[in-house]
């Protein structure tokens, strides 16, 4: 978590640098709500995300230099610089990606959990995705038919809302008919719980249990996360005229990195000394990666072409240009 | 060979493939208890089980969507639209998703995915119900767009589908299902992508067209033979994306006249990438422009008799032979 | 009722003699629905239907004539021949359509009841819908939309969900996580109420409450009215493997129709003679239409360049087709 | 006359709109406590208040589909995508609601809609987020597309779409919001669509094109006439639907050679149409085919130095000139 934190820190610095481009969404205040689930998932298992993805990867162990060097939009990236920070992809970690259409992930996630238990394995597929993005269509009609496949034990996905209260600039209240989110996914027939996004303890304690459940069943659940972003929606999002700094500053009283240090230092006895190390380890990490990303090179010209289709690629205009 | 239906070579192609491979299923709206609106893939359910003969809810979008999630774990989904006009709703997970996640992966998934159903215009289901599709899918990269316009090519192109890698918009023509024709026996028998074969020879004026107006194109040449001696190529496209000119230009190397022939809308139709490619690499083998049969630039009428006023037929074929001809 | 079932009964046979084209949805044993309801509206309100669609017209009083024109594709039809069986449209008398995309009309609805009250009318809107039709994305996203509206009262519009129990061969079990369709209406905040469709006097009963409460409140409300189709989904829906003879016989028990003339005749005597003249008249309304649309003339050809835009409007191809 | 950007040409004209007509509004996601992504609507909710600067849910079927209801109704809703991409999920909406409703409703109702957001590539937006539409939405009949090139006619396009009576894809370029141009004060000053214009005269070749890459055009012209007394007369389209040809036709009467230049792939793209429209009319004025200049067949990549490699630049417009001018 503090090393996602260090990372988020970097790369909005870089982004403001200019050494990042395009749109990027950082997950400062929402770490447990990736760490305390996807710490609790085996090999085989396959995590979906909306473009808010940083800590989902580094969760899942791609990499902070990998993941930094996509970000930069280099040949060293998970994605060979193709992606960037919205399409964060690493197949073979369990990221199967990374997408910028907001909610258009979640029936994959499904059909992902549905190929699963086709071939009989009990590994699940986790799906995240925003307060916001349960207001698209895509959403819904995943949601369905998760919750009808479940019914044959054919659909083992956790979905989790990462509630942090906004869509962008709107308001849960202002942009949900009835906020009780949860009570969406019931309709869909299927299991939920609110659980505290901001407390690992509590998201790893639940996901253990749910996780197991879901492969014991191949029924879906669903976590409502309730969290909060530190930061704005993406780096464009200077002004954030949609809440006081006043209310940013109340949230930051339950920083999930305070309260695992705290939780630690009462159960296992985490001294301000450890935190230091683990601080200064992260710091370094992601130093690193900064470097790496900085040194590696841009893909090469070629690539441009290339990973458009299996078969049958693309013919360049540029012969034709002119 | 054996004669047989368009729909059935169709039918058989799926049912081949699932045979040979348990990877693949098939997912749609009433496909499996109600049999197909179409029939094609009626017994299926009986023969497959409801494991890979999925009855969905309506709901396109998640369709395809749930079937990139199924493809990019290794399974090949085929997903029938009960017609391509409901594909729309779904355009985004088809166009955003399935085309685009190999290349923002960086190359790490294949998307083997098939969605095909019947599209096209003809038995009055007005102006939401009768569309074509091919240059709304073809204009994307990531994604291939065949149009098969005989039952052997229905059935071999839908196995190069089913055992590719990409996904693929497979576009039947509802009004060919009933069409019968020459297919081959082999399992194995399969027809690439990209590669246009000239469906009729001739030496007069070059016909591109793909689908069911390159039957009718045939139709037309033919005539033309019989009754007034003019020789018509017909160049059968196949596949618009990949789409392979080549036959098309050597066909105008001869003929130096080129028409072609599609049945939706004119503007930024399929017909205008074909004309245009056509016009760019053989330019000075033209002795004439090239120009485009096309429906009217209308939607879709109920009325019967505005209907048929709305699509391309015979003699508009014949007319525009001709004036490519300087004949008329 | 009695005239749309006629009504009904002779476009099947019309339909067979291909006299109409196209696909053709009828409405025997859900009449109740339709006429339940728009019998309690007013002048201005506002219908939406999908393609299962006379009865509305008819309740609204397009004529029986007209709407048989323009099953027949006929100058003289509701909408001059252009739309056909899915597409009636007949704004003067407040049917805004006839859709064929499943579900896609539903943010129609939503939008119309805001512009009504953005108006400060008290005229309402209606939008009719199938058990099916709730599984696409648009149902999602207008029912969200009317919810968030309906908070600040700028949404009046009366959903009906007509559940005949099939999404043409697929029953709401198999085609719905939940079956309580009610329960996910409520997850947008939305009051909701499951009536009998067969009965037209519960009904019309619900709808003079409901109706009236919508034009106080200005928020949508959801009826769920349980009803049962006696043809096939379509005209060429023969065989319908879906369901047993034994279950449709079953339901015919329930014929709306019987149910009316029942409790008509408890209630105010009317007695089988009367029954009998109203047969009469139907059936001879319904004949009446049947000449009306056979003998009125295809529409001109140059209709088919009309009413595609309001400016710059479609060049004949024709014209260049060689 | 005052200069003024693209994008306060864009939100003037809605401002103007909505206080001379009540019936406008404008709804979108962010539009209002957010104050727009692109910060085109800022100050527009506390100035109209919440009935007619609608925030709404990320629901853009939703959206179109609420905005063709109030349209129905005789409100004229402009309904604002934070990028146009997203409007593929209301694509159905879009092109088989708005655009059809008043044909098959035998001419009922008028569909007075305005869709509108920014497009195209250029900072790193990756494959979903770097799209353009034109040829996609102008396919279809029943609905205008627009692709403003100016800052003058982003206002007096933008205010037609508003007070017409059809739906209208008012296609924004993301580039051009800074860009700075002359605007007319006159609040009635509205440009007609389906009339393209001349943006620069020349004899040499004829450059259609539209939107951002028209301006890139005009750059390349204006240094071709310096560098190389070559000199190109640029055709601004304006809309793709209605698509005004004359001033192209009139040009290659004069110049006997033209290219095309559009952002997006080539395959089905806009340029088809333009160059098959061309050829089919002036084949006999033509000297040279008709070449497009166009984005890489690739779905937009991520790293910068490859995204630059997938757009089109001066030199590519510059080569397919000397090209047409048989120079290369
Ligand atoms: C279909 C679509 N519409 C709009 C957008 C623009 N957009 C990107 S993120 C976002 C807000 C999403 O909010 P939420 O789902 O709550 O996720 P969070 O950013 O809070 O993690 C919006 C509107 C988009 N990417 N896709
Ligand atoms: C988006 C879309 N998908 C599929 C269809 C084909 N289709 C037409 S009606 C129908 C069943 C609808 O069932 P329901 O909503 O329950 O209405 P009912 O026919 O029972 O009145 C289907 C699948 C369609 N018209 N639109
Ligand atoms: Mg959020
Ligand atoms: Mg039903």
């Amino acid at each position: 978590m503090i090393l996602i934190r260090r990372f988020e820190e970097a790369s909005e610095r870089e982004f403001r640098r200019g050494k990042i481009g395009g749109y990027l969404h950082v997950y400062s205040g929402q770490e447990a709500v990736a760490i305390g689930v996807i710490s609790a998932l085996k090999k085989g298992d396959v995590v979906y995300c909306g473009y808010r993805d940083h800590a989902q990867a580094l969760a899942l162990g791609s990499g902070p230099s990998r993941v930094m060097a996509e970000l930069f939009g280099k040949s060293t990236g998970i994605s060979k610089g193709k992606g960037g920070s919205m399409h964060l992809f690493d197949a073979a970690n369990g990221l199967y990606g990374g997408y910028g259409i907001v909610g258009g992930h979640i029936p994959l996630a499904a059909g992902s959990a549905y190929a699963l238990r086709y071939r009989n394995s009990d590994n699940i597929a986790v799906c995240y995705f925003g307060d916001g993005a349960m207001n698209i269509g895509s959403f819904h009609e995943g949601m369905n038919m998760a919750g009808l496949w479940g019914k044959d034990g054919l659909c083992p996905v956790l979905w989790i809302i990462e509630n942090n209260g906004y869509a962008m600039g709107t308001s849960v209240e202002r942009h949900s008919a009835l906020t009780d989110l949860s009570a969406r996914v019931r309709a869909y027939n299927i299991q939920t719980e609110k659980v505290d996004g901001q407390d690992v303890f509590a998201m790893r304690g639940a996901a253990d249990r749910i996780v197991r459940q879901i492969r014991e069943t191949g029924k879906p659940y669903c976590i409502e996360a309730m969290t909060y972003r530190f930061s704005g929606h993406g780096a464009a999002d200077i002004l954030q005229p949609y809440r006081s700094k006043d209310e940013v500053e109340k949230h930051r009283d339950r920083d999930p990195i305070t309260i695992m240090r705290k939780r630690l230092a009462e159960v296992s006895g985490l001294t301000d000394d450890d935190v230091k190390k683990m601080d200064e380890w992260a710091t370094e990490e992601v130093a690193k990666a900064v470097r790496f990303a900085e040194e590696s090179p841009v893909p090469d010209g070629s690539e441009l072409f290339t990973d458009v289709v299996a078969e049958h690629g693309p013919h360049p205009v540029s012969e034709d240009n002119g | 060979m054996a004669e047989k239906s368009y729909r059935d070579a169709i039918r058989e192609a799926m049912m081949e493939e699932m045979d040979r491979d348990p990877n693949v299923l098939i997912m749609g709206e009433d496909i499996g208890v109600y049999e197909g609106t179409f029939r094609i893939t009626a017994g299926m359910l009986k023969k497959y089980g409801p494991r890979r003969v999925i009855d969905t809810p309506i709901a396109e979008a998640g369709m395809v969507g749930t079937a990139v999630g199924m493809a990019m774990l290794g399974l090949r989904p085929i997903v029938e639209m009960m017609t391509v006009n409901f594909a729309i709703v779904a355009a985004d997970q088809i166009l955003n998703h399935a085309a685009k996640v190999r290349y923002f992966s960086g190359g790490q998934v294949d998307v083997p995915l098939v969605i095909r159903g019947p599209q096209g215009a003809g038995v009055q289901l007005s102006a939401q119900h009768s569309q074509t599709f091919e240059s709304f899918y073809a204009h994307f990269p990531g994604i291939h767009v065949v149009t098969p316009g005989t039952p052997a090519d229905a059935k071999g192109l839908l196995k190069t589908a089913i055992r590719g890698k990409d996904p693929v918009m497979f576009l039947e023509s509802a009004a060919l299902y009933g069409m019968k024709g020459e297919v081959p026996d082999d399992p194995d028998f399969t027809v690439p992508f990209g590669k246009s074969r000239v469906a009729r020879e001739g030496s007069d004026v070059t016909i591109v067209s793909f689908s069911r107006m390159m039957q009718l194109s045939l139709t037309v040449a033919d005539k033309l033979s019989k009754e007034e001696g003019i020789e018509c190529e017909v160049i059968d496209l196949r596949t618009l994306r990949p789409l392979d000119m080549e036959p098309a230009y050597a066909s105008v190397a001869k003929t130096h006249r080129a028409i072609v022939v599609q049945e939706q809308w004119k503007p930024f139709g399929a017909g205008a990438e074909i004309a245009a490619s056509i016009t760019e690499t053989m330019f000075d083998e033209l002795d004439a422009p090239v120009f485009r049969v096309t429906g009217e630039d209308v939607p879709m009428p109920y009325a019967r008799n505005l209907e048929l006023l709305a699509t391309p037929h015979e003699e508009h074929i014949v007319r525009a032979v001709k004036r490519v001809m300087y004949r008329s």
